[in-house]
C-alpha cells in the first residue's frame, strides 16, 4: 500500500522570498501528523501547495501513490484531500445545512440527511437553517469542519483547529479527529496550541524559514535542539 | 406565506393573459417591454447576482441576439419565433466563445472585459456591413405582430423567472452562490468552479438572446448603437439591484418599479430625467445594496426562493 | 482603391501613436490611482476630463486667458471637484466589490454628464489656439499634440516625482500597497484617500484641458476615456505606476498602427483583444510582477 | 345692460345646452411628435422642436386648422429608436392625438414609421433623409410617411459637379459609420462614377473618433483632386484641423453636416476658410416666408435657426396644408392630397413621387469666404462664384 501523501522536495517562492523549500514528507494511513513552526515558517504554504491553491516552483505531491502537483484545488479535494482553513472560510449567506449540501454529489435526500446527522453530532442540529454568517466564531469553526468531513477525506487537513475555541468544544474536537482516525483517515494538522499537538499526534513535522528542520515522535521534537532554537530564537 | 402568494400569482398570469384583449396598442408594448426588463434582470441575476461576477456588458447578448434573429428573418427569411430561438442560440454560442476566456479573469478585471466585449460587438457589427448593414442599419419587412411577441416574450419572463427558482432551489445555483461568497473555499470543497460559472453565463446569455431577437422583429429595425448600449446593461443591473440580486423575484419587482417609474415619472421631466437615473443608482447602491427584497428577507426571515 | 503603405507613413502614425499614448498615460494614471489605492473603477474618470476641457474652454473665451495657462487652473477646480465628490459619495464605496463602485461611479457619470448638458448645452464648442504642425524630415509634427505632449509628459513626470518623493506620495504608494501597514505607520488613510482623488481628478483635467485645443467639447466627450485609461493600466499592470506610461504609449500605437493597416473602426477590436490577452497571459500587466 | 351683453348671454346659453359652439372653442388639433430632446441628438432634436413650435404658434396667430387650435404633445425619445417606437404608440392610442409629425433623425424615424403605418397616421417626416425609409421593396411599401429634406445620397453631389465642371479626375471618401454619413457616402461614390470622378480611397471611422492621423495618412497617400467627408459636427472639425496638420492639401475638401453650422467657423476661424459644405436650407435663400420665419425664430428663442429647425417648420406647415386642401384630418384623404401636393415652403421647393420620396427639394453647396457661407452651387441659386483651387494649407 503506497502512503496517503508523499511530499517531495517541495519549493515554493513569493517574489524571491523562498516560503517553503525543499520540504519533504510523507504521511502513512490511519494516523495523525502535527505541523508546527514559528509564524510565517511556511505551514499554511505547504496546505496551499498540497491541496492546489498554489503551483508549485519544484518538487512534487503524490496522494495516494498517483502525483497531483497541477491539479486544479477542486480536482485534488475530489480525489479525498479535505481542508479547514486558519481564517474560517464558510460561506456566510448560505445556511449551516446548505454549506454542507454545496460539497456533495450524488442524491439530494441522503445528503441532506447525512448533513443533518453530521450537524447533530457538532449539536449545531438545530441551528441547521440559520445562516453560517450569524452563526458564532466557534459555530462557524464547526460548520466548516464538518462540511469538510462531507466530502469524505481520506486524508484532512486541519489548519489550527483550536484557534479561538473554548475548552468543551476543543476537547469535542479532538475527541473527533481521534475517531475519525480509527475510522481510517489520515489527518494533519497545523497548530499552535503545543498541548494539542503533543497530546494527539503520533508524528511531528518542523518547519522553520520554509525548511523541515525535524520530524519525529512528540516526545523527541520537543527535545530536538533546533527546534527550541527555531522557537525561542539564539 | 406561499399560501398567499401562488393564487396572487396566478390572478397575475391570468390578467395579463387577457390584457391584450382590452389593452391599448401602447399598453401592450408597454407591458411587453416589462416583460424584457423583467428577462434582461433575471438572467443578468443569474450570472453576476448569484456568482457575483459582474457582467458589465451583458447587453452584448442581447445585441447579438437582436442580430441573429433580424438577419435570420430579412436574409434567410425565417419565421420570427424560430430567429427569436436561433438569437437566443446566437447569444449562447457567444458565451461559450467569450466565456472560456474572460470567465477566468477575476473581479474588476471582468466586468472591464464584459464591457469591453460589448463595445467590440458594436465595432464589428458595423465593420461587416456586407452582412449586417452596418451604421445602415437593418430593416425588416413590416409586420405587425406587437401581440403574438407580447405572448412570448411573457412566456420568456416567465421561464427565466421560473429557471431562477429551480436554479436558486437547486445545489447547482448554491454552489454558484459559493463563488460569489468564496470562490477559494469552494474549490477548495471540490467544486468546480469553473464549469459552475461558465455554465451559469450559459444560461444567463439565452434570454437577452431571445429577447433581443424578439425586440428586433418587433421594432423592425435596428442599428449598431441602439441595440449595444451601456445604458441597457446598466438598467437591467439596476433593476435586478434594486429587487435584490441573488433572488427569484427581486429582478422582477425591480424590472416592474422602474419601468413604471420611468414611463410615468421621468416622462414628466424630459430634461432631467437621466439625472434622476443617475441619482437612483447613487440611492440604490449606498441605501439599498441588497434591494428590496433583500431588505425584507433579512428583516422578516423570509427563504431566499422569495 | 487600396492604398499602399509606405514606411513614411508607418513612420507618421508612430509618431501620432506616441503624441496620442502621452495623453492616454497621463489620464490613466489618474484612474490607476484611484483603482490601486481604493479598488475603485472610476467610471466619472471620463466624465471628469470634460469637465477640465470645460473649465478651460470658459477661461479662455470667457476670461482671455491663455489656453496653456488653464491648464493648471482646471487641475487645481477639478482638485477641488474630486475631493468633494470622494468625501460625500466615492467614500462609501472603498474596498466595497466591484459592483457597487462601478455602478455608483457610472451614476455619477451620468450625473455630470447630464448637468454639464444643462449647464453648458450640447452645443460643440472648441478652443481654437494653435493649429498646423512642424515639419521634421518628412513627418508632420501636429502642433498642438506635440504641445500636450509635452505638457502631459511633465504633468506625467512631475506626478511621480511626486509619488516617489515627497511624505504624501509615500503614503499614497504605502496606502496603495497595504491599507493596514499603511494605517500602523500612522497614514491618515481617509485623508490620502480624498487626496489621491483629488490628485487623480486633477490629472483628468489637465488631459480634458490639452484635450480642449485639439477636440471638440461636449458633454459626452468623456465616456471613451475611462474604458480607454482602464485599458492602459490594465496593459501597464494595475497598481503599478509607471507601467502607465508603458500602457498609454503602447495603446496609441497598437490604436494608430492598427488603425493604418486595418481600418479605424477595427482599431478598437484589436486594442480590445490585446486587453484580453494580456489579462490572461499575465494577469498583473505588462510590467506588473507576480499576482498573489 | 350693456350693449355686449345679449351676445354674451346667447354665448352661454348656447355651450350651456351644448348647442352650436364658436369654431375656435372646439377642443384643439392634437399633433404628436417623439423628439431627441435629450441624448446623442439633443441638439438638433431641440432645433426641430423650435421648428414645430413657431408653426404651432403661427398656425394659431392665423385661426388654426380646419378653424380649431393647432396643439403639439412632445415626449422626448432620449435619441433611442426603441423608445421613441413605443412613444408614438403612446401618443396614437392613449393620447388619441389627431396627426403625428416625425421624430428626429433617420434611425428613429426608421424605427417609428413602423407605429405610424400600422395605425395609419401620416407622418411627414421633416429631418428622415435616407431613401429606404421611402423606398421599399415590393410588398413592403409604406403608405403615409412623407420625405421633406433631400436625401442623404445627394449632399454632396454639389461638391464633386463643382469639382468635375473645373476638371478634377480624384477623390477620396470618408465617412463616419452611421446611417446618414453611410447613405451621403455611397451616394457620393454614385456620383462620382456618373460624372467619371475616379475614386481613389474610400473608408468609414467610427462615431466618436477623434483621431483622424492614420486615415490622413492614408488619404495623403492617395493623393485626390477631391476629399469629400460624409461627417457630423466633431468629426469635420477634427478631420480639417488633422488635414492642416498632416498637411492633405487636396483641391477641393467638403463636408457634409456640420460644416453648415456657425460654430463650425467659430471652432476653426481661418481654418474653415475655402471648405465646402452642403445644407439642406440657408436663411439667405429667396424661399417665400423665409425671412420672416429667421427673424421670428431668432426673436423667440434667441439664437439662429438651423435647417433642422426650417425643416421641422416647413413639415408642420406641408402637414396642414395637406389637412387644409383635404378639409379634414382623415390619414387617407390627407395622404391623397400630400401626394398631389406642390408646395414651396420657406425651406424650398415640397413635391413627393408615390412613395412619398422627396423629388423637388434641392441641397444647396457653399463655400466658406471671408467668414461667410457664400453660396456656389447650383447654379439658379449660387450667390458667388467658388474660390478654385484650394491653396495648400500653409498659404492661407
Amino acid at each position: 500500500m503506497p502512503p496517503v501523501l508523499e511530499v517531495e522536495a517541495v519549493r515554493k517562492s513569493f517574489g524571491g522570498v523562498a516560503a517553503v523549500s525543499d520540504v519533504s514528507l510523507t504521511l502513512e494511513p490511519r494516523r495523525i501528523y502535527g505541523l508546527i513552526g514559528p509564524n510565517g515558517s511556511g505551514k499554511t504554504t505547504l496546505f496551499n501547495c498540497i491541496t492546489g491553491i498554489e503551483r508549485l516552483d519544484a518538487g512534487r505531491v503524490s496522494f495516494r501513490g498517483e502525483r497531483i502537483d497541477g491539479l486544479k484545488p477542486w480536482q485534488i479535494a475530489r480525489r479525498g484531500i479535505g481542508r479547514t482553513f486558519q481564517v474560517i472560510r464558510v460561506f456566510p449567506e448560505l445556511t449551516a445545512l446548505e454549506n454542507l449540501l454545496v460539497v456533495t454529489r450524488g442524491p439530494r435526500a441522503e445528503a441532506e440527511r447525512r448533513g443533518r446527522e453530521l450537524l447533530e453530532f457538532v449539536r449545531l442540529g438545530p441551528l441547521a437553517g440559520e445562516y453560517a454568517g450569524n452563526l458564532s466564531y466557534g459555530q462557524q469553526k464547526l460548520v466548516e469542519f464538518v462540511r469538510m468531513l462531507m466530502t469524505d477525506p481520506t486524508l484532512i487537513l486541519l489548519d489550527e483547529p483550536a484557534a479561538g475555541v473554548n475548552r468543551t468544544l476543543l476537547n469535542d474536537l479532538l475527541d473527533a479527529v481521534a475517531r475519525l482516525r480509527d475510522a481510517g483517515k489520515t489527518v494533519l494538522l497545523v497548530e499552535h496550541d503545543m498541548k494539542v499537538v503533543m497530546g494527539l499526534c503520533e508524528t511531528v513535522f518542523v518547519l522553520d524559514h520554509g525548511e523541515k528542520i525535524a520530524e519525529g515522535s512528540p516526545g523527541a521534537i520537543q527535545a530536538d535542539a533546533r527546534v527550541i532554537e527555531a522557537y525561542f530564537g539564539r | 406565506m406561499t399560501r398567499l402568494l401562488v393564487p396572487l400569482m396566478l390572478v397575475v398570469l391570468a390578467a395579463l393573459t387577457v390584457y391584450p384583449i382590452v389593452g391599448s396598442g401602447y399598453g401592450v408594448r408597454s407591458v411587453q417591454q416589462v416583460f424584457m426588463w423583467i428577462t434582461l434582470a433575471g438572467s443578468w441575476n443569474l450570472i453576476s447576482g448569484l456568482t457575483g461576477y459582474v457582467s458589465f456588458g451583458h447587453v452584448a447578448f442581447f445585441g447579438a441576439g437582436a442580430y441573429a434573429g433580424a438577419l435570420l428573418v430579412a436574409s434567410a427569411g425565417w419565421p420570427w419565433p424560430l430567429a427569436a430561438l436561433a438569437g437566443g442560440a446566437a447569444a449562447v454560442l457567444l458565451a461559450v466563445v467569450i466565456g472560456y476566456p474572460c470567465l477566468r479573469l477575476k473581479g474588476p478585471y471582468f466586468a472591464i472585459a464584459m464591457l469591453g466585449l460589448n463595445e467590440v460587438l458594436r465595432a464589428l457589427v458595423s465593420y461587416f456591413e456586407g452582412i449586417t448593414g452596418g451604421g445602415n442599419g437593418l430593416s425588416l419587412p413590416t409586420l405587425d405582430a406587437s401581440v403574438p411577441i407580447y405572448y412570448v416574450m411573457g412566456v420568456l419572463a416567465l421561464v427565466v423567472t421560473g429557471l431562477s427558482w429551480l436554479i436558486v432551489t437547486s445545489r447547482f445555483g448554491l454552489r454558484l452562490m459559493t463563488i460569489r461568497e468564496d470562490e477559494l473555499a469552494a474549490e477548495a470543497m471540490g467544486i468546480d468552479t469553473f464549469h459552475h460559472k461558465l455554465g451559469a453565463f450559459l444560461l444567463s446569455a439565452a434570454g437577452p438572446g431571445v429577447a433581443g431577437a424578439l425586440m428586433a422583429r418587433d421594432q423592425g429595425y435596428i442599428e449598431p448603437i441602439s441595440v449595444f448600449p451601456l445604458a441597457i446593461t446598466v438598467t437591467m443591473i439596476v433593476m435586478a439591484l434594486f429587487g435584490g440580486k441573488g433572488t427569484v423575484f427581486g429582478p422582477v419587482i425591480g424590472a416592474v418599479v422602474l419601468f413604471v417609474a420611468q414611463e410615468i415619472v421621468w416622462a414628466r421631466y424630459p430634461y432631467v430625467h437621466p439625472l434622476l437615473f443617475g441619482a437612483i443608482i447613487v440611492a440604490v447602491v449606498l441605501l439599498m445594496p441588497r434591494g428590496v427584497l433583500g431588505l425584507l428577507q433579512q428583516r422578516y426571515r423570509m427563504p431566499r426562493t422569495i | 482603391m487600396n492604398v499602399v503603405i509606405t514606411p513614411a507613413m508607418l513612420a507618421q502614425v508612430i509618431v501620432s501613436g506616441i503624441l496620442a499614448g502621452s495623453l492616454y498615460a497621463m489620464v490613466a494614471l489618474g484612474l490607476g490611482l484611484i483603482f490601486g489605492v481604493m479598488r475603485v473603477i472610476n467610471i466619472a474618470h471620463g466624465p471628469l476630463l470634460m469637465l477640465g476641457a470645460y473649465a478651460t474652454y470658459f477661461l479662455t473665451t470667457g476670461a482671455g486667458l491663455n489656453p496653456f495657462l488653464t491648464v493648471p487652473i482646471a487641475m487645481a477646480l477639478l482638485f477641488v471637484v474630486g475631493v468633494a465628490l470622494q468625501r460625500t459619495l466615492v467614500f462609501r464605496v472603498v474596498d466595497a466589490p466591484e459592483l457597487s463602485s462601478l455602478l455608483l461611479t457610472f451614476g455619477i457619470s451620468i450625473a455630470l454628464v447630464n448637468l454639464a448638458q444643462l449647464a453648458f448645452t450640447s452645443d460643440l464648442r472648441a478652443v481654437e489656439y494653435i493649429t498646423g504642425a512642424w515639419v521634421v524630415g518628412g513627418l508632420a509634427l501636429s502642433k498642438p499634440r506635440v504641445i500636450a505632449f509635452l505638457f502631459a509628459a511633465g504633468v506625467t513626470a512631475l506626478s511621480f516625482v511626486l509619488l516617489k518623493s515627497t511624505r504624501l506620495g509615500k503614503a499614497i504608494r504605502a496606502t496603495s500597497q497595504s491599507r493596514e501597514v499603511a494605517m500602523v505607520c500612522g497614514v491618515d488613510v481617509a485623508r490620502i484617500h480624498m487626496l489621491t482623488f483629488g490628485f487623480a481628478s486633477a490629472l483628468a483635467a489637465a488631459g480634458g484641458a490639452l484635450l480642449a485645443m485639439i477636440v471638440a467639447i461636449q458633454p459626452e466627450m468623456g465616456g471613451v476615456w475611462t474604458f480607454k485609461s482602464f485599458l492602459v493600466i490594465v496593459l501597464g499592470g494595475a497598481g503599478n505606476y509607471p507601467g502607465a506610461l508603458v500602457g498609454g504609449l503602447l495603446l496609441g500605437l497598437v490604436e494608430q498602427v492598427a488603425s493604418l493597416f486595418l481600418t479605424t473602426q477595427l482599431s478598437e477590436v484589436v486594442a480590445y483583444v490585446l486587453l484580453v490577452l494580456v489579462l490572461l497571459v499575465r494577469p498583473s500587466g505588462l510590467l506588473g510582477g507576480r499576482q498573489t | 345692460m350693456t350693449p355686449k351683453a345679449p351676445a354674451a348671454l346667447a354665448v352661454a346659453l348656447a355651450l350651456a345646452v351644448g348647442g352650436v359652439v364658436p369654431a375656435t372653442a372646439q377642443a384643439p388639433i392634437r399633433i404628436g411628435a417623439s423628439l431627441s430632446l435629450t441624448g446623442t441628438y439633443a441638439k438638433l432634436g431641440k432645433n426641430q422642436h423650435e421648428g414645430y413650435q413657431i408653426c404651432e404658434k403661427e398656425l394659431n396667430a392665423k385661426g388654426g386648422l380646419l378653424g380649431r387650435k393647432v396643439q403639439f404633445v412632445v415626449y422626448d425619445d432620449q435619441s433611442m429608436p426603441a423608445t421613441a417606437v413605443r412613444l408614438y404608440e403612446k401618443l396614437i392610442t392613449e393620447d388619441k392625438v389627431d396627426g403625428v409629425m416625425g421624430p428626429y433623425s433617420s434611425p428613429v424615424t426608421e424605427a417609428s414609421v413602423n407605429v405610424t403605418e400600422k395605425y395609419k397616421k401620416v407622418m411627414v417626416a421633416p429631418l428622415a433623409a435616407t431613401t429606404s425609409i421611402f423606398k421599399r421593396p415590393p410588398g413592403q411599401k409604406r403608405n403615409y410617411v412623407f420625405m421633406v429634406i433631400s436625401p442623404a445620397e445627394v449632399y454632396l453631389e454639389g461638391l464633386l459637379d463643382t469639382g468635375v465642371k473645373r476638371g478634377l479626375k480624384t477623390v477620396a471618401v470618408v465617412n463616419e459609420d452611421t446611417l446618414f454619413s453611410k447613405a451621403a457616402a455611397s451616394g457620393a461614390e454614385e456620383v462620382a462614377k456618373k460624372k467619371g470622378l475616379q475614386v481613389v480611397f474610400k473608408e468609414a471611422y467610427p462615431k466618436g473618433n477623434t483621431d483622424f492621423s492614420a486615415l490622413l495618412t492614408k488619404v495623403k497617400a492617395a493623393n485626390p483632386d477631391i476629399v469629400a467627408a460624409a461627417t457630423y459636427f466633431d468629426d469635420a472639425v477634427a478631420l480639417t484641423r488633422q488635414m492642416k496638420e498632416l498637411a492633405v492639401n487636396p483641391k477641393m475638401f467638403g463636408v457634409t453636416v456640420g460644416g453648415d453650422l456657425p460654430e463650425f467657423y467659430d471652432t476653426l476661424k481661418q481654418n474653415a476658410e475655402y471648405i465646402y459644405g452642403a445644407t439642406q436650407w440657408e436663411h439667405v435663400l429667396p424661399y417665400p416666408g423665409n425671412q420672416e420665419f429667421f427673424d421670428s425664430y431668432k426673436k423667440e428663442f434667441n439664437h439662429e435657426p438651423s435647417y433642422h429647425s426650417a425643416a421641422g417648420y416647413a413639415g408642420c406647415l406641408i402637414y396642414a396644408e395637406g389637412v387644409k386642401r383635404a378639409n379634414s384630418l382623415d390619414a387617407d384623404r390627407v395622404r391623397e392630397q400630400l401626394l398631389k401636393l406642390e408646395m414651396r415652403t420657406p425651406f424650398g421647393d415640397y413635391k413627393v413621387d408615390q412613395d412619398g420620396f422627396q423629388v423637388a427639394h434641392k441641397m444647396v453647396t457653399f463655400q466658406w469666404q471671408k467668414e461667410k457661407k457664400v453660396i456656389v452651387w447650383p447654379e439658379d441659386l449660387a450667390k458667388g462664384k467658388p474660390l478654385f483651387p484650394t491653396p495648400p494649407w500653409t498659404s492661407r
